[in-house]
């Protein structure tokens, strides 16, 4: 198992109610689950994690299976909601 | 933002100013906040670059503003210099579309009625 | 310029700005001059209110200098604001490319070989 | 016969060597064949009235033949070049 940080951004961080988390687990896929199992009463925290990209070590996760995303000891996992531009296929609202 | 970009080789310069709109889908809005996460600077720079290799650009300035904001503020500026305005034009509009898609910037609106709200989350 | 289409409906504002080219096809321009027909005031009136009616705008400017211009110096500036950036822009290059086409004004340019030549004429 | 004033602008007024002179004649085409004979040798002048378009008391002839225009009396003929923007076909220099 690796041990490392979550860190939740805008409405990430918003709906988890904090900026960071540790998680232990294997692979990235691992570690998210973990995390809904903890929020698992927050329906907006579900909402976002579907929404967001992930980066791992500064590293864009992209379009990789989130349970082949090995994590390492010590490692950052960011959570990023989709940008104002709606990058992550939300509907971008803004001009 | 016009300095930035003024070049006596450009014969057109294209801008475009993003600014505070008071409604979004029908609700007032009365206040903005934008966070960025630490690497959107390294991001718009790459962004930005990738215009300058794409079209025959003399100058590219960008330029997106993070924290609180009021209506009607400009929220982000961009500005491409060209010889002729065609591809002033299109550079510009690619450079504000690829920002908006691609720098991890974040934008919270705040509605008169007091609700919140993460655009590009609903 | 950018006040002159301040509105806080709008969420985007267009704008190109056209100005003094240091060549032409090759060949090094020192001084552009710029002379204009009586209707042209008229005239630019009309392709901005065609523009306004055509497009969802919430302000619409366009300006042109006459006279004697130097390098790098602004000429024509146009600006377009919409509550999105897509209409915006579409706006602003109609709106640009109409005034070219449309408003009688004259380009006079003067080359570093002493020689001159009228735009749009050759 | 209709007398008037053909008024010419910018490249035309500089081919011409005048801004004004007076046309007697029934219709535009008359005039302008009038003018093009009295400025015979200036292949200047030739060439930007084959470019240029036309106001009669401030009304574009547009594409009507000018033949078919017929001329007031102490009317105005002016004779515009191509605008910057390159509108009646010239190549548009500008940007």
């Amino acid at each position: 198992m690796a041990r490392g940080t979550i860190r939740y951004w805008a409405a990430a961080r918003e709906a988890a109610g904090l900026a960071e988390e540790p998680y232990d687990a294997v692979t990235l896929g691992e570690a998210l689950a973990a995390a809904r199992a903890k929020h698992a009463e927050n329906q907006a925290f579900a909402d976002v994690l579907r929404r967001s990209s992930f980066l791992v070590d500064g590293q864009p996760v992209g379009s990789r299976d989130p349970d082949s995303v090995a994590l390492p000891d010590g490692g950052t996992v960011e959570v990023l909601p989709p940008f104002a531009g709606g990058s992550a296929g939300g509907r971008g609202g803004s001009p | 933002m016009l300095r930035a970009v003024a070049d006596p080789t450009a014969g057109g310069t294209a801008l475009f100013v993003g600014t505070v709109r008071d409604h979004d889908h029908g609700r007032e809005v009365t206040r903005l906040s934008y966070s960025a996460h630490p690497s959107a600077e390294q991001q718009l720079r790459e962004v930005v670059e990738k215009v300058a290799a794409e079209f025959p650009v003399r100058a590219v300035a960008a330029l997106h503003r993070v924290g609180d904001l009021e209506l009607g503020e400009a929220a982000v500026v961009v500005a491409v210099a060209c010889d002729h305005r065609a591809e002033a034009f299109d550079a510009c509009r690619r450079l504000i579309d690829d920002l908006k898609h691609t720098v991890p910037i974040w934008k919270h609106q705040f509605f008169a009625d007091g609700d919140a709200e993460w655009v590009g989350m609903c």
